[in-house]
């Protein structure tokens, strides 16, 4: 269909229009504070002589002026050449593909976890609103949305690793455990319980809230009322005609919670040590590892850009009416 | 034409139901009672949190004058956390005025002028909206180094977008309703229709908008502490979990006490908020 | 009439949960229904003669409840049966059908999915079944090219395809009874004759009871062959059509016929002076921009318009929806700015003012709007509405509330009204309110859009007698743009009937009514509900099919 | 840095050489080594496993594993012989002549030749070794006579070069891999072909880095050990956790926080030796910056070391670890270190009528001095500390403002243009020697704009440059020891930097790992020894 198409291009276009706006602003932003990474490198080098930080800076780049440092930099990303990582000692996207893998485990888990349960509980708690089964979910999606992400990652650890030590306290897997791939894959599964569910509460609360009163609000309309007179038993009016009409505005909300997300993760990630792009990212902040950060900051935000492409992608594979308008 | 009194009817029980008031009371009572705790921390411990109180380590309930015990340093930790609720109202009542106020204007601006104007200021807020933004938050606060007022504009920055997408809407919505453009018929200036016929009718959402934003400053700042990024001349409760960490296992009440008080005020925040959006939002009113 | 009814509603009594306007929706209602019969249930806002049909369906909100009474189909009582038995009433032995269709049919689902869940629901089909029986539906009710509408979702089809669908499912297992809640009330004037010509004729062939609840005495008159009519939730007079229309018994029924304007526009006069108030010359306006950010989609909502309002008449402009009547509203008082083409004041060019200009010379031309709720800002007291124009212009406010007293007093308000907000009034009221607003800056021309059709009936009477009078009492030039022919024909000297963006008849109303000119003007003329009169049930005209 | 390098402990002008040892002294094993086994060990990520080119920490650590130096020392810093069979410097201490051990190949079967050793001098460590590039300042070639033979010539006398010859000071590197590339950006760096006991395998970025025994290695029966699987856990708790569950044997360099190791050290398993980290003598100080009117009056520095409880930081802040310092040079270095200084006890009252006799007087609300401190940004223990000194400090008037920033910003601050600082506290390693640990932040000719840890207070006394610098030219050790004892009570009065604590760099192990630290280098070692008991 040529309107969709058009749409997507359209959506291509602003993607690529927001990803390059925050490039900038990044590399503005990570460029006004004093100091730069040849200052770092030289403070961890335990000192040096003066014209090793000089050198490390000539090496780098760092010596030319920063309007030039830019157009080098957009040059490069044009290439989709995110520069090198002189803390990681590695090309940027080298560093950030030997982490993306288990940031997205992490995240798609967490985010599966979510919204999985988040609509099936703001399912149930809709069609009961008013009754018991909606005040016991309702207060455990508030429990779920005031709880910092990294109190609760510690009470689970306290809980399950130190007083009951049924679970493993961080990494992604038992190092060195050989044995066959299900094993390995059980493995990461159980290390990754824990992190995915403590990343997940916040999210599974906002999703159930959200889908709570979407579900009330999508059983008052006339649509619904139609299906009740066609003579359908309850469960199939919710199942058939309320479920997919509600989840919409839960869609939406997806879209928007990935990039706050991927900030959750950062403290996961340190919590849990789990070898993902979010410790990464904060040691490099301190490193004042420009390259990487940018590079991450980057990749952080086309996995945005990306999610909400494919989560308008099933907007509109769900609901009809869009993509004739965009 | 629909049946007026058949709607009262089948509209009430099908829409949300106000949550019980008790509950919005109570959250009220709460956040004013943490509230006062801020105030009058002052009055208790003038000398302020920073001070050797007892022996580092005393649990709670168990030395006079110490309910919930000190820390590593010897510091009394109800008036860290005293000082610390200071910290984090602040930072979230700040941070959440500054993105509110930025997001008016900016939403104002875009749903008003309408145009290149407006697609211009949206792609701008979708370049915020899109920046992984706890990140982002990490590195201002790390850029600019971490003092309640950097803490506070790093929030302010990443918070704005919802404000500024709802306003917009709004002002979208209100401009085109009829009230507005009688206002244009009758030669209203635009500045004054701006501010004086859509803003104020803008300000329940807003103000439904801002209660969560409240609460989720709170929790950033929070975390940013835990990071180690917080003002490191302020108590936090979000520090105090961090440097209790530490000790988890010997002094579990040291990471467990500011963590459970960081939980209550979001929690009584976002009851709040609830109470508030049962009162004030228009969709729930009318 | 059959001797024993179909549906039998017998003292039924619903109750209203607390807090409501008053403790019994209805009381004591009985209304019969035989089968091959359609028996219209009419009334006012709040008559209750939507809660008969959700007793009747047995899809009342929990928070109302039977209080008395029985509802027998066939001699069952629907009311003491169980929800699975109940269910097994709703599709198979009653269909429904809504005022709205878009909201009625699920936006997420196509059509012919909606329709075959009839069939799933309550036989056994197989699916190729269940799609020729539904495509064999939709053929029923006259939707062009049913096979490509079965596979369509709901806003690819037009407002009165949707209706059309929505009847098919309502039909899809040949009830027995049919509910129609209002379903005409939100279509164009030509659709709606359409769908009534549908209903009836469904009705007809299936022998159909219909149970058909309105506002409209038009669409009574055209369609019933009883007439039920409801007040506050008791039944004040019954019969069938004739009778009820030709030979009303209660006051309230006479009341509410006499209120419907009348098809029949007074003798023309010609204009007392050639002085025109405005002139519209080639007003174009198009809306939407093809290519690459455009959506691609062009609207010629005015194609070169021109006409002039002479002096102290009032002008109607008449049209269905997507005539370009409202984008004509909004370019007169420069709402729109139109592409080309001029409004002339006297020698005031109006479409060359600039935005300072125009808020100088604002007083000039003012505008009623369409809806009472939105055209008042919540947030301010009603003496502060309508000083406003003035204040805004400079007037002291004191002198300004005393102007406001005048006002109020001149469209039939107390002046007890200022210190209150616009929620605490009705509808009528609020617009009142709105006609003093637009008044206070003593313009030359009013310009009312829709300014009567939120409005029931008696009320609406009561405010077109109010624009009447200010027209003679003022001396104002007023245009006034509806859809409803009924509401030219009592308020408008003159009539311009637009269509697509053109006007294709102008001319006096009288003459217009007597004699149309266009095919469209008649096709208007002939689809207006109880045209023919209100003199009982008549045999539909024959609307073509669209 | 004008470090003058001519002494050293060893070899002062004259020559050294030592006949070939079947290896280091085996007195020291208490019972026969096991053969085989993983050992697990814990470590920061690094960022890269090539000390040739990298000082930083994590790598000292790992590299030595993989790479073996020219020489190892032994407890004593006596050298032993690894790669080398034979060093000897010449009397002038311009010409070092080195004789390679036969037989030695990389990893990749590649023979080791001296070849190797000059490019690795002369286009590696003189280039972008961080200690290499004033250590070896002044190489001004490296001829190879023969395929065992390497001669270094120096421009000037060069025998504290004796010193620096382990593996993570000057490395050899395959020239085969490095010459005509980017030596910083060689892949080499992460993937490295080695000469240690350890061959590297493979590395799991934010994982584990994983090595396994050198079969070819040159010394019969070494290492013991199969593998050694490097954990890269950055979170403290997490690793405290793991040494409970006994998922990893060892780490070294302070690894988890010191309240674990404290409760670490009570599991019957567990061990935390102080001691075996002489070379990293370290210790934790203020850096006071005299050039400010405020700060430049002695007695205002001494006031703030009376108002310090360092007992207490000790006891509640570093868990008992380390004690009260005296001065610059660490008791761990044992030659140099004198107590006999003027010594600073807590005394608040003291620290007061210090600060009224140097003229602050407590405004309204008994502040008397305003100061900022700058933590060192590395790890959560600055910080604490920073705050245990801003309450205390309090309590005598002086209002702290802590001010916590990013490593760049922290080096721009405090050792950029400008010192824009009143205090930091920071920790250094005196390492082996004070002429190069200890004396970068005491001499004036330091002052350096810019070179992260020089002399950033300003500290510009001529008595001391003068002791610090025939310290640094005295051929006798007895008078040298004597010229450190005068530097350190000179230190103690004068005060520019305020020390704090010596602080061990103590590594966690399990008490199955054992001999794992033979040298003054500890947890840097080759681990070709180490092996887990049964």
């Amino acid at each position: 269909m040529p309107s969709y198409a058009s749409f997507l291009i359209r959506r291509l276009f602003q993607s690529f229009l927001i990803v390059v706006g925050i490039v900038i602003i990044n590399f503005v932003v990570l460029n006004i504070p004093p100091g730069d990474m040849a200052d770092v490198m030289a403070g961890t080098a335990g000192g040096g002589d003066p014209g090793y930080a000089d050198a490390l800076r000539e090496e780098f780049g760092l010596d030319e002026p920063i309007t030039i440092q830019f157009v080098n930099y957009m040059t490069s990303l044009l290439r989709l050449d995110l520069g090198y990582s002189f803390t990681r000692n590695m090309p940027v996207m080298q560093a950030i593909m030997d982490r993306l893998g288990a940031t997205l485990l992490l995240m798609s888990t967490a985010i599966l976890l979510a919204f999985v349960l988040g609509v099936l509980m703001g399912m149930i708690a809709g069609k009961n609103a008013g009754k018991p089964l909606d005040a016991v979910i309702s207060v455990l999606a508030l429990i779920g949305y005031a709880t910092p992400l990294f109190w609760l990652g510690l009470l689970l650890i306290l809980l399950f690793t130190i007083n009951l030590g049924w679970l493993p306290s961080g990494g992604m897997k038992t190092i060195g455990m050989r044995g066959p791939w299900w094993q390995q894959w059980l493995d990461i599964g159980e290390h990754l319980i824990l992190p995915a569910f403590t990343l997940a509460v916040f999210y599974l609360a906002i999703f159930a809230r959200l889908m709570r009163s979407s579900v009330i609000e999508v059983a008052g309309q006339d649509f619904v009322r139609t299906a009740r007179a066609k003579g359908m038993t309850e469960g199939r009016v919710y199942l058939r005609h309320v479920t997919a009409n509600a989840m919409l505005p839960v869609l939406t909300m997806l879209g928007l919670q990935i990039g706050g997300m991927l900030g959750g993760s950062v403290v996961v990630e340190t919590i849990f040590s789990w070898p993902g792009l979010g410790r990464m990212t904060y040691d490099a902040i301190f490193a004042r590892d420009v390259n990487l950060l940018l590079g991450v900051l980057f990749m952080s935000s086309v996995c945005v850009v990306v999610t909400n492409l494919l989560v308008d992608l099933l907007y509109s594979w769900i609901d009809p009416r869009i993509g004739l308008n965009g | 034409m629909t049946d007026a009194a058949v709607t009262v009817a089948t509209e009430t029980p099908l829409r949300r139901r106000k949550r019980p008031r008790a509950v919005f009371i109570s959250g009220i009572a709460m956040l004013a009672l943490i509230a006062l705790a801020a105030l009058t921390a002052g009055l208790f411990w003038p000398a302020g949190p920073w001070v050797a109180a007892g022996e580092p380590y005393t649990p709670p309930m168990t030395a006079p004058g110490l309910p919930l015990g000190t820390d590593v340093l010897g510091r009394d930790v109800a008036a860290m956390l005293a000082y610390g609720a200071r910290v984090s109202m602040l930072i979230g009542i700040a941070s959440t005025l500054a993105a509110a106020i930025l997001g008016i204007v900016i939403g104002a601006t875009a749903g008003y002028a309408r145009g290149w104007v407006d697609d211009a200021l949206m792609r701008f807020t979708e370049v915020f909206q899109t920046i992984p933004s706890f990140m982002f938050v990490i590195v201002l606060v790390v850029i600019f180094t971490p003092t309640i007022a950097t803490i506070t504009l790093a929030i302010a920055v990443v918070s704005w977008p919802p404000v500024a997408r709802l306003v917009r809407a709004e002002f979208l919505s209100l401009s085109s309703r009829e009230f507005v453009q009688s206002c244009r018929l009758i030669g209203m200036h635009p500045a004054r229709i701006v501010f004086a016929e859509i803003l104020p009718n803008c300000f329940s959402s807003v103000i439904v908008v801002s209660s969560v934003m409240v609460a989720t400053a709170v929790l950033v700042e929070a975390g940013l502490s835990f990071l180690g990024l917080g003002d490191p001349n302020t108590a936090s409760w979000g520090g105090m979990v961090a440097n209790g960490k530490a000790v988890i296992r010997s002094s579990p009440y040291l990471s467990i006490i500011p963590g459970f008080a960081i939980f209550v005020l979001v929690l009584c925040i976002n009851v709040v908020g609830e109470g508030l959006n049962d009162r004030l939002n228009p969709r729930m009113r009318n | 009439m059959a001797n024993d009814p179909l549906l039998s509603i017998k003292r039924l009594s619903v109750q209203l949960p607390e807090g409501g306007d008053r403790t019994l929706a209805l009381r004591d209602v009985s209304i019969d229904v035989a089968r091959n019969e359609i028996v219209c249930v009419v009334g006012e806002s709040g008559s209750g003669k939507s809660m008969t049909a959700s007793t009747v369906m047995g899809l009342l909100p929990p928070s109302v409840r039977v209080a008395a009474g029985t509802v027998e189909l066939d001699g069952q009582n629907l009311l003491k049966l169980k929800p699975e038995q109940m269910r097994k009433v709703r599709g198979p032995r009653i269909g429904m059908i809504f005022q709205e269709p878009m909201t009625a049919l699920n936006p997420l689902q196509r059509i012919g999915t909606q329709i075959s869940e009839m069939f799933q629901l309550h036989s056994k089909m197989s699916r190729a079944a269940q799609k020729a029986k539904a495509i064999e539906l939709l053929q029923a009710v006259h939707i062009p090219d049913p096979a490509k509408a079965y596979t369509a979702y709901p806003h690819e089809l037009s407002g009165g395809q949707r209706q059309r669908a929505m009847i098919a499912m309502a039909m899809a297992l040949d009830p027995d009874l049919l509910i129609a809640d209002e379903p005409t009330t939100a279509l164009d004037v030509t659709t709606q004759a359409q769908i009534l010509k549908l209903i009836r004729e469904l009705q007809q062939r299936n022998g159909t009871g219909v149970l058909f609840i309105t506002h409209d005495f038009g669409v009574v008159a055209d369609i019933a062959d009883r007439v039920v009519v409801l007040k506050h939730g008791n039944v004040v007079e019954q019969g069938t059509g004739a009778e009820v229309l030709g030979n009303p018994q209660h006051d309230y029924t006479r009341s509410l016929i006499d209120a419907v304007p009348r098809m029949e526009p007074p003798a023309y006069t010609p204009p007392p002076t050639d002085k025109k108030a405005l002139q519209v010359k080639d007003l174009v306006k198009t809306f939407g921009s093809a290519g690459l950010f455009g959506n691609g989609r062009v609207v010629h909502a005015l194609r070169s318009v021109s006409f002039d309002l002479p002096k102290g008449r009032t002008l109607g402009i008449v049209g269905e929806s997507g005539s370009g009547k409202s984008t004509m509203a909004r370019a007169l008082v420069r709402l729109t700015d139109p592409d080309s083409g001029k409004v002339l004041l006297d020698d005031l060019d109006f479409t060359a003012l600039s935005r300072p200009e125009l808020r100088q010379k604002a007083g000039l031309v003012q505008m009623v709007f369409q809806d009472p709720y939105a055209s008042l800002n919540p947030r301010r007291k009603v003496g502060d509405l309508i000083a406003q124009p003035m204040t805004v212009h400079g007037k002291p406010r004191a002198e300004a509330m005393e102007r406001v007293e005048e006002l109020l007093k001149l469209v039939g308000l107390d002046a007890k009204a200022m210190d209150r907000f616009p929620h605490e009034f009705s509808g009528g009221q609020r617009q009142r309110i709105g006609i003093a607003r637009a008044l206070a800056l003593d313009p030359k021309i009013l310009v009312a859009d829709e300014a009567v059709s939120a409005l029931d009936v008696s009320i609406q009477a009561q405010v077109l007698q109010l624009f009447r009078r200010l027209r003679d009492e003022l001396g104002l030039s007023m245009v006034f743009i509806t859809h409803d022919l009924r509401v030219t024909a009592q308020v408008c000297d003159e009539v311009a009937v637009m269509k697509e963006g053109e006007v294709v008849e102008y001319g006096p109303t009288a003459r217009i009514f007597a004699d149309p000119q266009h095919d469209y003007t008649r096709l208007l003329l002939s689809s207006a509900p109880g045209h023919l009169g209100l003199k009982g049930a008549t045999p539909l005209a024959d609307a073509p099919a669209v | 840095m004008e470090i003058n390098r001519r002494l050293f402990t060893l070899g002062l002008g004259s020559a050294v050489a030592w006949p070939a040892l079947g290896g280091l002294t085996t007195a020291a094993y208490a019972q026969s080594p096991v053969m085989g086994g993983t050992l697990r060990i814990i470590l920061s990520e690094p960022v890269g496993l090539v000390s040739a080119v990298s000082s930083q920490g994590p790598i000292a650590q790992i590299s030595p594993k993989i790479f073996d130096g020219l020489v190892e020392y032994d407890l004593d810093m006596n050298p032993q012989p690894q790669m080398a069979t034979s060093v000897e410097m010449s009397d002038d201490a311009q010409t070092m002549t080195v004789v390679l051990r036969e037989g030695l190949t990389w990893h990749d079967g590649e023979p080791i030749t001296s070849a190797d050793v000059a490019f690795s001098a002369m286009e590696v460590w003189s280039q972008f070794h961080p200690r290499g590039r004033s250590t070896y300042a002044a190489l001004t070639e490296v001829e190879t006579p023969d395929e065992l033979t390497a001669i270094f010539k120096f421009s000037k006398p060069s025998a504290f070069v004796m010193n620096a010859l382990n593996a993570s000071e000057a490395q050899v590197v395959p020239k085969h891999i490095y010459e005509g590339t980017d030596i910083l950006t060689n892949p080499n760096n992460l993937a490295p072909v080695g000469s240690g006991p350890f061959k590297f395998v493979e590395w799991q970025q934010g994982e584990y880095i994983l090595l396994e025994k050198n079969e070819n290695y040159w010394k019969e029966d070494e290492p013991y050990l199969d593998q050694i699987v490097v954990l890269l856990i950055a979170d403290s708790a997490s690793r405290a956790i793991a040494f409970e569950a006994q998922e990893v044997e060892a780490a070294g360099a302070i690894p988890v926080s010191l309240a674990d190791a404290r409760r670490l050290e009570e599991l019957p398993f567990i061990e935390i030796p102080e001691s075996g980290y002489e070379a990293y003598g370290n210790n934790n100080f203020m850096e006071v910056n005299v050039r400010r009117e405020y700060l430049a009056d002695p007695k205002v520095r001494q006031a703030i070391l009376h108002a310090l409880d360092r007992e207490a930081m000790i006891k509640n802040v570093y868990f008992e670890f380390g004690k009260v310092a005296t001065g610059p040079v660490p008791s761990t270095i044992s030659t140099y270190y004198t107590a006999d200084v003027p010594t600073y006890e807590f005394d608040t009252e003291k620290a007061i009528s210090l600060l009224e006799e140097a003229g602050f007087t407590p405004d309204g609300s008994g502040v008397r001095l305003n100061l900022t401190l700058d933590p060192l940004p590395y790890g959560p223990i600055y910080p604490t500390v920073a705050a245990s000194i801003k309450q205390q400090l309090a309590v005598v008037g002086i209002e702290v403002t802590i001010r916590s920033a990013d490593a760049a910003t922290y080096y721009q601050r405090v050792y950029g243009e400008g010192n824009d600082f009143d205090l930091t506290i920071t920790g250094a390693s005196a390492l082996t020697d004070p002429t190069i640990g200890v004396q970068r932040f005491f001499w004036s000719k330091n002052i350096i704009a810019g070179v992260p840890f020089s002399n950033a207070s300003g500290y510009a006394d001529p008595e001391m440059d003068e002791i610090l610098e025939s310290a640094a030219a005295e051929p006798d050790p007895a008078k040298r020891i004597e010229l450190f004892h005068k530097f350190q009570v000179k230190a103690a009065t004068d005060l520019p930097i305020l020390p704090i604590n010596d602080m061990p760099y103590f590594a966690v192990k399990n008490t199955r790992l054992q001999n794992s630290e033979v040298s003054p280098y500890g947890f840097g070692g080759s681990f070709s020894t180490a092996y887990l008991a049964e």
